[in-house]
């Protein structure tokens, strides 16, 4: 299984702060397997990609298997 | 040197924090201290601040790391809320220990200045009952910009 | 609108000054403080600053209605020590509350540069049992330069 | 009598923190009336004078009777 984070407002149109999704997931897979509320987010720029922790330069290339944690991360609002 | 980087989930109050910090820096030119708290904004009930665990904290750290390199400091402390919180509480508190007064000034100018527009932090507000998200602020960009040298950034 | 400007010519702790000035300014954005205190260098035994009564406490005033005319403010703090102090000894704190932390840091950073340059202080310290004053440093006179605009400066 | 303050190091230099004067006082009676270790202060634009915590643009124009305080200023060494 993989968890998919949902940061911010990105919670907000997703429904919940994480959704489960089965393993493994490539940029395509992932676009398939979210609600459509956010499929729109995810190809906005703006909105950053992590898995594990770590920020994707190319989200295109993103791979994740079992266990590993998406993070989908609108802009900060500031602390 | 004094290096204190902590997020926490429940209520502090600053001054508990800035005078032990303080103390541990001894034979210090000067510290120069920011507390932010929220504000009360007409109809503001309430403030959530949402963080990424394995994003937010390493991020604190991160920026502690290039504080240290660009200015000249004894120590820094960088305290930040997360949760839910009510107008008046505290939710930030950066304090930094110099031998003069220009880099703990600047330190703290520009910790907030991160803070504020380059934190791994989602802030919503309650007002009437709902709650809304807070977008970025252009001022806040405008402001991390500031320390955005050509060259020799650090 | 709180305003509190002192000579002091005793020593003082700046956490008994700053917790009542923050709790006096409620609904603030943020507070930024520094204190600055005699620095342990080398051989320095003591510290001695002299003030012309007439001259002294007038300026400070005028500085903060400057600081008022300039920043948006909600509260200002400034407190200065005279006559002899040891090293590790508080001199200056300087504290303003603001609704945003720009008004809130910027404040506290021309205050002290003004205070440090421009305040009618003399500066002597005692080194291996003699006296010697303190001339005026370029850096202090250069931080002071940031202030005067061209045009529009208050 | 006119007191004349001697603010940091100049009253090293007048050898004590003030002096007394006999008033009336105008610019060349202080310079007769001070002891030649602060003329030369005196006459350094760097250093400002007042009467009665009032700076004088013009030093020349000093005028000071009796119970009048003049002071001299060094430039300041900061807080």
């Amino acid at each position: 299984m993989i968890t998919v984070v949902l940061l911010g407002k990105l919670a907000d149109l997703g429904g919940a702060p994480a959704l489960t999704l089965a393993a493994p997931l490539d940029w395509a897979g992932l676009r398939a397997a979210l609600p459509a509320s956010l499929v729109e987010a995810l190809d906005d720029p703006r909105n950053r990609v992590a898995v594990n922790g770590a920020l994707l330069a190319d989200r295109s290339a993103l791979q994740a298997g079992d266990g590993d944690e998406i993070a989908l991360l609108p802009p900060v609002s500031g602390g | 040197m004094m290096r204190d980087i902590r997020l926490l989930n429940q209520k502090f109050i600053p001054g508990t924090l800035i005078g032990p910090f303080t103390q541990a820096n001894p034979g210090l030119g000067g510290v120069c201290t920011f507390v932010g708290e929220v504000r009360c904004d007409d109809d503001v009930e309430a403030l959530e601040l949402t963080h990424y665990e394995p994003l937010t904290l390493p991020g604190m750290h991160l920026l502690a790391d290039r504080a240290f390199a660009r200015f000249d400091l004894m120590g820094l402390l960088m305290v930040h809320r997360v949760g839910r919180m009510r107008p008046g509480e505290p939710i930030v508190c950066v304090s930094a220990a110099a031998r003069h007064r220009r880099d703990a000034i600047d330190t703290v100018d520009f910790c907030m200045d991160h803070l504020k527009s380059a934190a791994w932090f989602w802030k919503r507000e309650k007002r009437a009952g709902a709650w809304h998200w807070i977008e970025p602020r252009e001022q806040d960009h405008a402001d991390l910009a500031r320390w955005q040298a050509p060259v020799g950034d650090t």
